[in-house]
């Protein structure tokens, strides 16, 4: 397997996975479709962080902030009996998301490593107690999206997202949008100088990159992807509460990223896939389903180094070694 | 050229004589108690080749950090034609066009030759905004950075991922890098450490083609390639410069010989 | 007759784990009295752990409502999270049943024909310790609680009927759920030489709270009150710095009821251990429903008959028989406990058929 | 293979006198690392191409070869960090291919990295001071006293972190520090790099004042005129495979030799 | 606020501060020192208190207790060392951190599945039972202030391990190259096993000692966990000194955070924690 047939292989595969999705509505229940939407919003959020932590190497343990601020603005943009309007809606979540991560980010990229870690928390951990301890957005009970985003543009409605398969090609859509325009980036030389950042960023600067406001990109553009994501969840559930920016939210994006295999688009999503789908099967099967996912995740860590999508490389890997010397 | 580099010229380094494109100007730098630096004033210009000198611990390394911009100083300005850089960033700096190489091994370890060369050369022209176009597709960048592979002796390795390359390759990579940035002001900091003797014969080489159109500062232990290729040596000894002056006054200075040379031939 | 399948969404992992477990084990003692069956029909049980965690509670709800295709759902413990099930509940038109979450909103503002609730609202007991505290002639009081609705309503509560009754609360104090770090408002508390103080806490927060309490001198020198969950499975955890404790709830230890009588003896053989109020909670839930299905008599699950029938059943609870207000919370007795040894002992009524004002409930 | 066959690369590996106690070369001294047909790979790549090797006691060992030829990776099989794929490592005749690196170490091998591995966490006492030890025959030749006096550039610098010290500083405190554990072997890979003229020949002089003190050295470096002028016996490296091992002298004498696998 | 009410708030913030530390004690070691980020420190800290209950109950002393739970967490820590996170020194960090998720998971199911979901107390000692009166109302536990002592001896002892012993410079030289240490014939794996299981016997003293005072209940070791993580990052990663600085400082903002601006206590930590780090974005004892 050269490195050629490699590549086409992966597009193969993703072809079919995107066939795989577009086709699942058709055979899978209302329940199981929703349930696949709201994987797909964790993997466009998993995406979101995977462009700082596997790309840039900023491990931000506050991304749910952007999520969840997203989701307030939609909610609190949504009138108590009406829709509010999606072209409205969509990029105002999105924009309030990118300028809470551009406006926090010139603070907390002044630190580094484990720092970094830890103010991210304490930002996000912030913005949690805005939500939480005020009545701005109903208080820790949170607050209901009653009616779902408009699509009409002049009147003329494409889609209806009150309709669940709508809002599920809607969300497939947005997925591919993400996935496409990450990918792009990534090859781009702004993306070549991200992934220089994250291995020696001493070594960017000396080269004459002004790593900060890379950094600060990056960091305003995953917290605007997170909006996207926070934006979707918020509008597909209806219901927006402070706990999507508790550090719970954050760690388990984080999971689901190192999980899939960081500094890996395909990766995040897979992540996601693992880790909503183990704990959807798990707590189906008993009440101590965190104990199988416990497991389950401490085995991967020993025997799946470097996260699912570096799976297939490995396995081909031992198997090429036993073909020499088996 | 502002009236300060000429009047430092005429008091410090009186050898000096072709263009001066980058003047360090009574440069202080303190660690806690310790100088690492004292007034120290060097002056690098086009087509010439200044060697720094000293004993271990002497602030040579030091020096290039104030001069690329790793470290600021203490005290004293730094010049470039003439103009005062000494509050740019090293990242300003560099884009302005002074390059450096450094003593410990600064490389990126998961990439590869290529890749670690393509990244200093697209630090030219780094294009942030393209975010929709294929890097690998930028041709310019793509070349300058196989022309250094090239002229560092690692033809034939650009694929090899940097890290696990023996320590030796590493350097060249080290030198490699510098190349692909295409500065004008070369700062090297013991570029020849861990390469073998036919790798370091080639630098030797590369070094006399490489100033005839840069400013270069280089900073050796390995003395036969020094008087190869210095056009003017400055040594420094406890942070303080001890002399400066022709590769030959240098070599003869009694100075010199007790606190850094040595008598020589004790065993070659 | 068609089988019946329940939703019971609780918390099994997390805080309120015990609880969950407590209610699921009343509600299951109930079926098996009925011979396993709920008016002669079987009962098929879907679970769901819903980690006390509002933020999944709409799609955990969903997995119950959607996937599986209830007929009733029973949940929760966590008041947040019982908010967003009755939503989802109140859009998909299921019956619901809700064992213990006291938030007023959902049997207030938020009421609806097919949402029940056989606990409590936090308010009630909080009137009822109001009415005492009062009662007993303390002039000024302190609350204390953490601040989310749970605990903010039961201040509201007890304010009411204190302030009511001649007294005076002087000052409010708060902090996060659930941080258990009390020492500095017990310092206010003791600094203010309140006549009384009233506090919500449940689980864990309130075994160090009382112990707390207790440590630092107050306990001897100014009378502590609170609703019920203070005590209610926590007093063991207390050593012995929660005895003599007023609280006040709509259950207690030592009720002379048989039916309460007959309900912990069977409880205690089949879990090998003492029920508590949520166990009965849960055991109410069972018959609740049960009024319901009677009255479809194993025919197609008509709601509107069965809902009908509930809120004019009179279930037989071992806190003692109580029936439902217009709003579907129970109008029940607010009793006084007093904490001795293992057991919230009865002392009396506080309040005789509390009913929750409703407010807001349009119905 | 140029130069030696396969063959002739055996006979100059004295004979393994394996299942033995102490293993002894033929003139009678203790072996203190053999190591026979190493084969070493790093995943896929083949670095070594059955390597033998051997040094005794109190024997000064050059080894050269050019950047990447796999001088550091020989070395890095014996200690222990690296399993060769074939071929085994004894030391001080005891069976320790593959490692335990610290019981390697523990039998009097010391050894001073490439590219130096101070500690930069720890200041320049503690550096040195953590490795203090007692020789495997309980000799304490090497006390923090000597090494200070050793180098005394590390005496002005004594409560500096390790990380904050020049180049050179920290290639005169590891070899301190490999000192200060007071070895029978000191393997020292690329020690004078980085060092002032002054230092490389105080460094040569310590190293041939340690082999007169009866300690065994290997010594890696780019200067080979110094290797051979302070050695007894010196190795080649070419692509893995050992292409000389015999006589310093032999080399010094021998300009096409060092021409044709060292390209000078 | 009247002054003597001023200086009792102080007291407790002190306290409160000294007890933070003595959690974040064993984390100082684990992740400040050996570089392991151990998201399960809160579980250690958890089995602690449960064990401290369990043998209580067998023993029905808390001393005899502790001195019997100190060798059990050891040889727990060791094991777990050897069987999990010995595999893990040369990898991501991140790795790490999905591994100790992981085991949050499976230690809080465990003990669920071992005692229940109740919430449990343990008595105090008799010896420590006694209070000081402070004012007419208000006294202070005897106990507590044992803790701060406790609390105050091993911040002494770990700094006095850390940066005056061999070993302790043994340990940091590990936490930065495993290999060198090893090739100057120290057993690596030995030495950080032997410390990590010193690590989780601290925390789980920690749990025993703070089970009398906050009950042993369900999820008591994540209540811990970011505060913990806080102090020791705050503090200046490595620094036992400033871990105690830090701890107190937690101590400060969250008690007279809940007196003076009791609407935004929640924010009070992590607001102290972002000044402190934009300020010193390596901690307030950064070490070089
Ligand atoms: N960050 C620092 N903190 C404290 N002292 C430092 C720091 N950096 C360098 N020094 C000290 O400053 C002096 C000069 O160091 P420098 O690295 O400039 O020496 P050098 O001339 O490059 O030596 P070498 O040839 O050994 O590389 C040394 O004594 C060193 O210990
Ligand atoms: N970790 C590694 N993984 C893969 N290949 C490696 C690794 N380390 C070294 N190599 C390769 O092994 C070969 C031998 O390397 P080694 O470091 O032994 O060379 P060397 O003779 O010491 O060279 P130098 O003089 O440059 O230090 C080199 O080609 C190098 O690229
Ligand atoms: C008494 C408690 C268990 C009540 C619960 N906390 C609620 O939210 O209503
Ligand atoms: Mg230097
Ligand atoms: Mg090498």
């Amino acid at each position: 397997m050269n490195p050629q047939t490699n590549s086409r292989g992966l597009m193969v595969a993703k072809v079919v996975v995107l066939a795989a999705l577009l086709a699942f509505p058709l055979v899978g229940s209302a329940f199981y479709t929703e349930m696949v939407a709201k994987v797909l919003v964790m993997a466009i959020f998993a995406m979101s962080l995977d462009l700082l932590v596997g790309f840039t190497g900023l491990v931000s343990l506050g991304h749910a902030a952007y999520f969840g601020i997203a989701a307030y603005v939609v909610a609190l943009l949504t009138p108590k009996y009406d829709p509010a309007n999606l072209w409205i809606a969509l990029p105002a979540s999105v924009l309030g998301a990118a300028l809470a991560a551009f406006v926090i980010g010139i603070f907390v990229l002044r630190t580094k490593g484990i720092y970094f870690i830890m103010v991210t928390l304490a930002f996000a951990q912030m913005a949690y107690y805005v939500f939480h301890d005020t009545a701005l957005g109903g208080g820790s009970d949170g607050i209901y999206i009653n009616f779902k985003p408009d699509a009409a543009i002049a009147g003329w409605a494409p889609f209806d997202l009150n309709e669940p398969m709508h809002m599920y090609y809607f969300i497939v859509g947005m997925l591919v949008l993400v996935f496409a325009f990450l990918t792009l980036l990534l090859r781009s030389p702004f993306g070549k100088v991200l992934v220089g950042i994250r291995s020696n960023e001493h070594r960017m600067q000396s080269l004459g990159y002004a790593t900060f406001r890379y950094k600060l990109a990056a960091f305003t553009v995953a917290g605007a992807l997170a909006g996207v994501a926070g934006f979707l969840y918020g509008v597909l559930f209806g219901f927006v509460t402070p706990e999507y920016l508790s550090w719970h939210q954050s760690g388990n994006v984080l999971m689901m990223v190192i999980l899939g295999g960081m500094g890996n688009l395909v990766g995040a999503v897979l992540g996601a896939f693992a880790f909503i789908g183990l704990q959807e099967v798990f707590s189906g099967w008993t009440k101590h389903w965190q104990l199988l996912m416990g497991g389950v995740i401490v085995a991967a860590v020993l025997f799946m180094p470097g996260g699912l999508s570096a799976l297939p490389r490995r396995l081909y890997k031992k198997f090429k070694e036993e073909r020499i010397h088996g | 050229m502002g009236e300060m580099t000429a009047e430092i010229k005429a008091a410090v380094q009186p050898h000096l004589t072709g263009e001066a494109l980058l003047v360090a100007d009574k440069l202080t730098r303190r660690f806690g108690g310790l100088a690492a630096n004292q007034g120290v004033c060097i002056t690098l210009e086009r087509g010439k080749l200044h060697a720094l000198l000293g004993p271990n611990g002497a602030g040579k390394s030091t020096c290039i950090n104030m001069l690329s911009g790793d470290l600021p100083p203490s005290e004293g300005r730094i010049l470039l034609k003439g103009k005062d850089i000494t509050g740019l960033t090293n990242a300003q700096r560099s884009r302005i066009g002074i390059g450096r190489s450094y003593q410990r091994t600064n490389i990126f370890p998961q990439f590869t030759v290529l890749e670690n060369c393509r990244l200093a050369a697209q630090s030219r022209n780094p294009r942030p905004w393209k975010i929709f176009t294929d890097a690998l597709r930028l041709t310019d960048t793509l070349e300058r950075a196989r022309a250094a592979i090239v002229e560092a002796g690692l033809a034939g390795r650009e694929d090899r991922i940097a890290g696990i390359m023996s320590h030796g390759e590493q350097r060249q990579l080290e030198i490699a890098m510098v190349l692909a940035t295409d500065a004008e002001v070369l700062l090297l900091d013991e570029p020849l450490a861990g390469m073998g003797s036919e790798e370091s014969a080639q630098m030797v080489g590369l070094l006399n083609k490489l100033k005839q159109d840069r400013a270069i500062l280089l900073v050796e232990h390995d003395m036969d390639a020094v008087f190869a290729v210095a056009d003017t040596i400055t040594v420094m000894v406890n942070g303080v410069v001890l002399e400066s002056g022709t590769p030959e006054q240098i070599r003869n200075s009694p100075d010199v010989q007790q606190a850094y040379l040595g008598h020589e031939a004790e065993h070659e | 007759a068609e089988k019946v399948k329940v939703g019971l969404m609780l918390p099994y992992t997390g805080t309120y784990a015990a609880l969950g477990n407590a209610i699921t084990n009343g509600f299951k003692q109930y079926v098996a009295e009925q011979g396993g069956t709920l008016a002669g029909r079987e009962v098929e049980y879907f679970v769901v752990d819903d980690e006390s965690d509002p933020a999944k509670a709409t799609e955990n709800t969903n997995k119950l409502v959607k996937r599986d295709e209830v007929d009733v759902l029973v949940g929760t413990v966590h008041s947040g999270v019982a908010l967003a099930m009755a939503k989802v509940a109140r859009d998909t038109k299921t019956l619901m049943i809700i064992p213990n979450a006291g938030a007023d909103e959902l049997t207030g503002p938020l009421c609806a024909p097919n949402v029940f609730r056989t606990s409590f609202t936090n308010w009630q007991p909080a009137y009822a310790m109001g009415k005492v505290a009062a009662e007993k002639g303390h002039k000024t009081a302190v609350t204390l609680t953490w601040k989310y609705a749970a605990g903010e309503q039961a201040v509201e509560g007890f304010a009411k009927a204190f302030e009511a009754g001649g007294g005076k609360v002087v000052k409010q104090l708060t902090l996060p759920f659930p941080n258990v770090e009390f020492q500095a408002l017990l310092t206010e508390v003791a600094s203010l030489k309140p006549d009384a103080v009233y506090v919500f806490f449940a689980g864990g927060g309130a075994a160090k709270f009382v112990k707390d309490y207790d440590a630092a001198g107050l306990k001897k020198s100014i009378p502590l009150y609170s609703s019920g969950f203070l005590t209610d499975g926590t007093l063991e955890a207390m050593g012995g710095a929660g005895e003599g404790l007023l609280t006040a709830l709509h259950y207690a230890d030592g009720l002379e009821i048989p039916k309460d009588k007959d309900f912990r003896t069977k409880y205690a053989m089949t879990y090998k251990m003492q029920p508590d109020v949520y166990a009965v909670q849960g055991y109410d839930a069972a018959q609740l429903l049960k009024s319901g299905l009677d009255a479809v008599k194993g025919g197609k699950l008509d709601q509107a008959t069965m809902v009908k029938a509930m809120e004019a059943a009179t279930i037989d609870s071992p806190r003692g028989a109580f029936t439902l207000s217009k709003a579907h919370n129970p109008v029940q007795d607010i009793y006084l406990r007093k904490a001795e040894g293992k057991d919230n002992k009865l002392v009396n009524v506080a309040v005789k058929k509390l009913a929750d004002p409703a407010r807001g409930c349009r119905m | 293979m140029s130069e030696m066959t396969m063959d002739s690369a055996r006979a100059a590996t004295p004979p393994l006198v394996a299942g033995t106690d102490t293993a002894v070369a033929e003139d009678g001294r203790e072996l203190l690392i053999e190591a026979i047909g190493l084969h070493t790979y790093y995943g896929a790549s083949h670095i070594l191409h059955g390597v033998n090797f051997h040094i005794r006691k109190g024997e000064a060992l050059g080894l050269m070869g050019r950047n990447g030829m796999g001088k550091t990776t020989l070395i890095r099989t014996m200690l222990g960090f690296v399993n060769p794929r074939a071929g085994g490592v004894l030391v001080r005749g005891q069976r320790m291919t593959g490692g335990p690196t610290y019981k390697i170490a523990r039998l009097g091998i010391a050894y001073v990295p490439e590219g130096r591995g101070i500690f930069p966490n720890l200041s320049v006492r503690e550096n040195l001071n953590m490795a203090a030890r007692a020789g495997v025959e309980g000799q304490r030749d090497w006390t923090f006293d000597r090494v200070m006096h050793t180098f005394p550039r590390l005496a002005e610098r004594i409560n500096n972190g390790g990380g904050q010290l020049s180049g050179g500083e920290q290639q005169m405190l590891t070899i301190g520090r490999a000192l200060m554990t007071n070895p029978d072997l000191l393997i020292l890979d690329e020690a004078t790099e980085g060092l002032a003229p002054l230092i490389v020949r105080e460094i040569w002089r310590v190293i041939r004042e340690i082999r007169d003190s009866g300690i065994a050295t290997v010594v890696v470096d780019k200067n080979h005129a110094a290797v051979t002028a302070i050695t007894d016996r010196s190795m080649i490296l070419v692509k893995g495979q050992v292409v000389f091992d015999g006589p310093s002298e032999e080399v010094r004498n021998n300009p096409e030799l060092i021409q044709k696998h060292l390209g000078v | 606020m009247d002054f003597t009410t001023f200086l009792i708030q102080i007291l407790n913030s002190l306290q409160y501060g000294l007890l933070l530390f003595l959690v974040a004690s064993g984390l100082t070691l684990v992740f400040g020192i050996m570089g392991i980020i151990n998201l399960a420190h809160g579980s250690f800290y958890m089995v602690g208190a449960y064990l401290a209950f369990a043998l209580t109950s067998l023993t029905g002393n808390l001393m005899l207790s502790i001195a019997l739970g100190i060798p059990l967490a050891f040889v727990f820590g060791a094991l777990l060392e050897w069987l999990l996170f010995a595999h893990l020194y040369k990898r991501d960090h991140l790795e790490q951190v999905l591994l100790t998720y992981g085991l949050i998971l499976i230690f809080e199911e465990l003990r669920s599945l071992a005692v229940g979901d109740d919430v449990h107390g343990v008595d105090i000692p008799a010896l420590f039972s006694a209070s000081i009166p402070l004012s007419d109302t208000l006294s202070y536990p005897v106990y507590r202030i044992l803790i701060s002592v406790v609390c105050l001896v091993l911040a002494g002892a770990l700094w006095w391990l850390m940066q005056r012993t061999r070993l302790g410079m043994m340990i940091r030289a590990g936490s930065h190259d495993r290999d060198m240490v090893q090739a100057l014939g120290i057993d690596i794996n030995l030495l950080y096993r032997t410390v990590f299981a010193l690590g989780v016997v601290l925390a789980a003293l920690a749990g025993m000692l703070a089970a009398p005072i906050s009950s042993v209940y369900p999820g008591m070791g994540s209540s811990v966990l970011i505060i913990s993580f806080v102090i020791v990052v705050i503090g200046g990663i490595g620094s036992v000194w400033g871990a105690l600085v830090a701890a107190l400082l937690i101590g400060f903002a969250d008690t007279f955070g809940k007196v003076l601006l009791p609407d935004l206590a929640g924010l009070a930590v992590y607001l102290v924690m972002a000044v402190v780090l934009l300020w010193r974005p390596e901690g307030i004892f950064k070490k070089g």
